[in-house]
Order: C-alpha cells, then structure tokens, then sequence
C-alpha cells in the first residue's frame, strides 16, 4: 500500500491542496448530467404535431393513473381519446392542468402515458419538442 | 465477494472545461457531453491512478480532501451509468 | 434520370458524373440513407461549394455516428460483462467495429446483436439492469408475436441514452422458410480485441443478402446492397472466399437470395461476383431493380404498384398464409 | 413536382416542391428579392404533397415532407400553404443542419456585432427581434441563429418573420402593409402573419457578426435583469440547439467558447418598451 501511496503523493500536484473539503452527497444526489439531443423547443414552435392516445401499437387500450396502458374494463383507467393531442394540448397536460373536451380525472392518466413515451414510438418526437427547457 | 473495482478512461479521452464551479466535459469515446458537479471531477482524477474499488478510492480521496458523507459507491455508479468510469 | 439511377451511378463511378443536378442526388441520397458514403466517395472531385460544403458536413456527421454506434456497442459490452454471454455485432456496428470499407460514411441506426437463443433472455435481464427499457407494452399482442415468432426480443431503448438495441438470436424470423443455422453463425463468428465478435465473412454476406432478398420489402435497399458490394470486393482478395460463400449459403439454407443479391449489386455496382455463385441473370431480375430505383430527382418515392408487390411478397415471405391472415386480422381489430 | 421555388437565405439554399401552385406563389411574393442559389444547387429539399393521392382535390390537406420528415407532423390544410413551407424549411434545419451549430434564437446585429436573444416559445424573442430590426438594428434573424464553429462568428438567417396572435398587431402599428404576408387564421399556433425583414437585412445576409451579448428574454414580469451563470448558459443553449449533440468535439468547442467570451443575463419584461430599454442599456454595458 505504502508504495502506492508514494506515487500518488508524487503525482500530488495535479491535485487541490489537502483540507479542502468533498462532500460525497447523499445516494440520492446526482453530480452528473447528460446533455441529451434536444429536438427542442424547436421543432415544437415550428411543427405542428401531434399525440395519439394511444397510440396505433395499443389501440383499444386504456391508460392506468400511472400511464400504463391497460385491458378496458380496468378500474380506474381512462378511455382511449378519439383524437390526437395537438402540442398544445399536450403541453397543457404536461403542466397539470387539463385541456378542453378531456375529462379533468382523465388527465393524470394521460399525462402520465405522454411521458412514459419512448423513441420510436407514436408521438414521440411530438412529445420531445415539448421537453422546455427553464 | 470481492468489492467492485472500478477503472476510469485516460485524460486524453476527456476535455474538460470550467464553467464557474461546474465543468463540462467532452468525452471523445461516446462523443457524449456532460456537466458534473464535484465530486465527480476529483473521483475521476482519483481512479486516473489505476483501477481501485470504493475502499482504496476513498484512501486516495482522503489524502488530499477532507470527505463529508458515505455515498461514494453511488456516485461510482452514477459516473459508470454516465459511461466516464467502468468495472473493472 | 430517376434520382436513384443517378445515386448508384455516383456510387459505382464517380468519375463519370457530368455536371449533374446536384439536388436531385443529394435528396436521393439522404433518402437512402447514403449520403455519408456518397461524400466519401465524390471525395477530391471538382464539385461546387455548396455541394462539397454539405459532403463536408456529412463526412464530419458520419465520424459522429461512428462514434456513437461503437459506443453503444461498448456500452452494451459492458452490461453484458459479468453474464459471460457470446456477443456478435451484426450490421452496420459490426462494419465500423471490425474497420471494413463497407464502414466507410455509413449510417448506423439502432445497435444490432446476436446471442445465442438459450441465453436471450438473460441476455435481456442485463440489458434492462444496465438502463435499456422495454418500449412496446409488454402485455400486448406485439409483444406475444415477437417472442413467438421472430428473429428478435421487442425493441429495447437506453433511459437516457435513447438508442434502441434489438437483440436477436437468428437472422431470419421464426416463420421464414429457409432456417439459418444460429448456432453456425456463433460459433464461426470472429473475435475482435474488445470481446466482442462479428460474423465471419461469407456469414456476413449471407446476412446482408438474407436481410435484402428474404426478409423485407426492398425499401432502403440501395445501402444494403452498397454493403454487399463493399464487402464482397474486400472479402474476394481470399481465394477461399467464393467456395466458403457458396457452402456458407447452402447450409443456411440461403443460396437463392445470396445469388440474387450478388446479381443484383453486379447489375447496380458493377461488383465482380463468382458466376458459380451469383448465377445466370434471371429476367425477375429487373422487377428487383427497378423496385430498388423507384425514387425519383425529388426524393419521392414512385412505382405505387411495384412497392406494394413487394411490401406483398414480403409479409408472405415471413409468415405461412394461415399465419398472415390472423396477424393482419389481429392487426385490424387492434 | 410540378410546382417549385429555390431561395437562399444567408448561407442556405432551399428547393421547395408542391403539388399546388398557390404555396409556392405565396412563398415567391413573401421572399422576392431573395437570390436565388448559384447553379441551382441547395441544401434542402421540401416537399409540400398530398397525404393520399385524392387528397389533392378532396378537402386538400398539405403533407410537410422533404430530406428529413418527422414522423408526427401533421398535415395543414391547403389555405395553409405558405405556413407548411415555411415549416418545411424549419424541419430540415432542425433534423438536417450539420454545416452550422444551430441555435434556436432570434439575432440581431450592430457595427458587427450580434445580440443572440433565445428563450422558449412564447418568450418574445421574434417580436424583439422584429422590433429591434425597425430601430437600427439589422435582423439576422427571428427563429434560427447559425454559429460557424469554425471562425465562432454569427450567419444571417433572416427568413420572414412569424408573427403570431397579439405580435402582429404590435408590427402593423410599426412598419408599412406591403412588407407583410397574408393574415392566416387558426393554425395551430393561433393567428400567424409574416413579415418580410427590411431591405437592408436582405442585402447584408451574408454578412456574418461577431457575438456579443447574450438574453434570455421572459415576457410577463416586471422589469429585471440577472446573471447567468456559464454552466446554465451552457445548458440552456445545448437544449435551445437542435443539432448540438450530433455535431460531437466541433459542437462542444464552439458552444464553450461562445460561453466564455460572451456576458449573458436574463430579463424580465412586462411590455415591449421595458424590454427594449433593457436591451439597449445591457449592451452599452457589454460593449
């Protein structure tokens, strides 16, 4: 060990002095973030696009509280919606607040399917030109 | 079981630059961007001395820091998630 | 001339273009994906400036893809360490891991992997610990219909990584009449310095020819067969190469479409084949080459008729009839 | 196609085809006076078809397609024609442009030196940018800024400028009524008219500028200005760019270095007057 710690030492001066303080933070911290492709605020303010709920590979389906599509009949879910979600509308949900001609305790449901989309799949790129910045 | 070792890239593959108190880094294997907050800079700079699990990378951090908190093992896993440490 | 006329041409010769509408080639380029390879291929010619500046560009996105589809690879290397299973990189990864010309400005999509069948689903258990997640509703009929009959696990995407890896354990679909050997493809694979493994060479033209001729409706076809034609002019410098393909495609069971796309990439790329096993032209022949140039000096894709025959033949490929009924039955009920 | 128009703007060519001719006659009329590409050599393909071939006729809606298609993009109706191409150029810049890091940010220039304003949708930035381009400023440009990762220079892209909803009765108070295009009603986007640029930002688009001051405009509270810190400018402008992650090592040194080099501050706005007193007395002090 002690020859190890020789080297480091000699190498020390890449490093701050001693004392100085590194706080390891808590498990739940996070000190790294990823600059992900941002399609961006983009190509939301200059597409018109749109948001099947759900969509094509799960019609019939109905959306869980939690966004999970599930068998209709399950207690709880909210129905399919009969058309696409302009961005606007999207964005509406995605604040919490509910769009018109949506059912106010359907709207958590779907929200919740709108983030859980994934690349490749309907509505996505729709839903990535959402994704604003603050 | 032995502990998880874990080993980081060379500094070559990493460009770094500060951004008052943040850096952010290049990291030419994955072409991927990223801004890490310490003490993901000074882990990196620690595991540069070889491959070392939690136990050792931490008797290379005391050496030169004061450490508050337990959570190293996370933030290993976190930089290896990030792809900028992996397993040994 | 048809824009993909003009885009083979470009591919095959570049020398020999004469002041060509630029647009037209570009536009069919990026439809096809090719667009990368096209810029290394009109490298050093006299070009205008706005045409070298967006080939330029293209070069520069292509080492970007690169980078990015090697990464991936590594990435899932890593995840996959600790389960000691067998990894071979198929497709486009696998060109750019082993540093073939048919890497040269290609486009890379998702990450492409063969496993062996007994180990997919350990395989996919990592992955998942490793950040991938499932995208399709693993409760739904598209789900079932992957695990039941094809050549592959549902689509895999990474959280924050956004890249789709699909896992296979075949390079046909369960459904498709001819059965290439798996287990062949595996243990002939060969083992690069980082672990991983590519297909041994006649595998991989088999691959690419399988993928082409018996497993899709031709769309995008002009790279895959821009793939062959790399491959083949850099495999054919080994003299073991044209017998080992030819005992490669029968005993997968895969000689027909290995020769139609070594008369096809000989017809659009002027790839010198072995008649032995390319075959004597075929007048099918040209329904296949004029499906593969259907686009036109817009980009658009033309032929209505011609693409739905082949979009026809394809599902027909894969699945027996009972089978395609109750899948597109299932499909329309949704 | 059996309709089409060429253009340039700043350093990019454009080829939109369509099916109908009154697109591409509303598009020749907004940018007339815009060169058109040397050689006839472009960039960018748009396509403005129809979804299904009867819907050529039949209650005509206009698919955007072209080199690059995003797979939800929804069709416009044929009375929407000139929004669908000018959304069609977008589409290919925000998929399709390698040559420039491209920020989604209005610019404007003074004695070489640009001001880069950006924000989300809705923050103001194009009625700013619009607004400063009548008051001695040159516009380079109301959606898109194009940094030359080379040289760390600004590119022009002056388009029309969208004008959307309580914006375009803002111009229409400013500047004469043959600079503007039709009035379009119920995009998606609420009412949208276009506004051609003045003619000198025309003349000097290629003319490049050297950064200066960055903004973060907000509309809607009262007057203010903080700092940014390089990380959040960092950031924020990775996600104000549509091609910055695609663009690998290139990507990263010119957005660094334009972090280093130029202040930055966000601002809060309650009318368009408060807003351009900020922005004149935030670049006295950088200059």
């Amino acid at each position: 060990m002690s020859g190890t710690e020789d080297k480091a030492a000699e190498e020390g001066s890449v490093m701050p002095s001693r004392r100085t303080v590194l706080v390891l933070g808590a498990a739940a911290a996070s000190t790294v973030v990823t600059i992900r492709p941002a399609l961006a605020q983009t190509a939301g303010s200059v597409l018109n696009c749109e948001i099947p709920v759900p969509g094509p590979h799960a019609a019939g389906s109905h959306i869980a509280r939690d966004g999970s599509l599930v068998p209709p009949g399950t207690p709880g879910a909210a129905p399919p919606l009969a058309r696409p979600l302009r961005g606007e509308e999207a964005r509406m949900l995605l604040r919490g607040s509910t769009p018109p001609g949506v059912q106010p305790g359907s709207s958590q449901a779907y929200a919740n399917y709108i983030r859980r989309l994934q690349s490749g799949m309907s509505g996505f790129t729709c839903y990535a030109s959402l994704q604003m910045p603050r | 079981m032995a502990a998880i070792r874990y080993i980081a890239d060379a500094q070559e593959a990493v460009t770094v630059v500060e951004l008052d108190g943040l850096s952010a880094l290049f990291h030419a294997p994955s072409g991927i961007t990223h801004i890490v907050a310490p003490p993901a800079p000074e882990i990196l700079a620690a595991l540069r001395e070889g491959p070392a699990d939690a136990a050792e990378l931490l008797r290379r951090l005391r050496r030169h820091y004061e450490i508050e908190g337990d959570a190293l093992e996370a933030r290993l896993e976190e930089l290896a998630q990030a792809g900028l440490v992996r397993r040994a | 001339m048809r824009s993909a006329r003009l885009l083979v041409q470009a591919l095959r010769a570049p020398e020999t273009l004469r002041d060509p509408d630029w647009s037209a080639l570009i536009a069919a380029a990026r439809a096809e994906q090719l667009i990368g390879s096209l810029a290394y291929r009109l490298e050093n010619l006299d070009i205008p400036p706005r045409i070298a500046a967006i080939l330029e560009a293209a070069q520069q996105d292509a080492a970007q893809v690169r980078t990015q589809a090697l990464w991936e690879a590594e990435m899932c290397r890593r995840a996959l360490a600790e389960t000691n299973i067998p990894v071979v990189l198929l497709k486009g990864t696998a060109f750019h891991a082993a540093g073939l010309d048919a890497s040269i400005g290609r486009s890379v999509g998702d990450l492409d992997i063969l496993v062996p069948r007994d180990r997919i689903e350990e395989a996919e258990a990592a992955l998942i610990a490793a950040g991938w997640e499932r995208m399709k509703a693993a409760d739904g009929y598209d789900d079932l219909y992957y695990r039941r009959w094809m050549h592959e696990l549902p689509p895999l995407v990474h959280a924050t990584r956004d890249r789709m890896i699909d896992v296979h354990h075949t390079i046909l679909p369960l459904t498709a009449r001819p059965t290439p050997d798996a287990d062949a493809l595996i243990a002939d694979a060969v083992e690069l310095e980082s672990g991983l493994s590519v297909l041994s060479p006649a595998d991989m033209i088999v691959h690419a020819a399988a993928h082409l001729i018996a497993d899709g409706d031709l769309a995008g076809g002009l790279r895959n067969l821009w793939d062959i034609d790399r491959l083949v002019r850099q495999f054919a410098a080994d003299p073991a190469f044209w017998p080992t393909l030819a005992k490669r495609a029968r005993h997968h069971q895969l000689e027909r479409p290995v020769a139609r796309a070594l008369r096809l990439a000989e017809r659009l790329y002027a790839t010198p084949v072995d008649r032995a096993v390319a075959g004597r032209p075929s007048l099918s022949d040209r329904l296949f080459e004029a499906r593969l140039l259907a686009r036109n000096g817009w980009g658009q894709e033309k032929r209505k008729a011609l693409r739905f025959a082949f979009y026809v033949r394809s599902h027909w490929l894969r699945m027996p009839p009972l089978m395609l009924a109750r899948h597109l039955w299932t499909k329309a009920r949704g | 196609m059996r309709h089409s128009l060429s253009l340039s703007i700043g350093p990019v060519a454009f080829r939109v085809g369509s099916a109908w001719r009154a697109p591409i006659d509303a598009l020749a009329s907004l940018y007339a006076g815009y060169a058109t590409p040397e050689g006839g050599a472009c960039d960018f393909t748009v396509r403005l078809e129809p979804e299904t071939m009867w819907r050529r006729w039949v209650r005509p809606s206009v698919a955007i397609r072209g080199d690059y298609i995003l797979p939800d993009a929804a069709p416009l109706p044929l009375g929407m024609g000139l929004l669908a191409a000018e959304m069609g150029m977008n589409l290919q810049m925000a998929l399709g442009q390698k040559r420039y890091l491209l920020l989604h940010a209005a610019s404007v220039e003074k004695d070489g030196r640009a001001l880069i304003l950006t924000g989300e949708s809705g923050a103001g930035k194009s009625t700013l940018a619009a607004l400063l381009g009548e008051r001695g400023w040159r516009l380079m440009g109301d959606e898109f800024a194009l940094l030359d990762m080379a040289t760390g220079a600004l590119r022009a892209f002056p388009r029309a400028i969208s004008l959307k909803n309580g914006a375009i009765s803002v111009m229409e108070r400013e500047v004469i009524p043959t600079r503007f295009g039709p009035r379009i009603e119920n995009t998606p986007k609420g009412t949208i008219r276009h506004l051609r640029p003045q003619a000198e930002a025309i003349a000097r688009m290629d003319e490049p500028a050297r950064p200066a001051l960055i903004l973060f405009p907000r509309f809607g509270e009262a007057a203010a200005a903080r700092g940014v810190g390089q990380a959040e400018v960092f950031m924020r402008l990775t996600q104000a760019s549509t091609n910055y992650v695609a663009l690998g090592r290139a990507g990263f040194g010119a957005l660094t270095g334009l972090v280093g080099a130029v202040p930055s501050a966000a601002i809060d706005y309650p009318d368009t007057d408060a807003a351009l007193d900020l922005v004149e007395t935030l670049w006295k002090a950088a200059a």
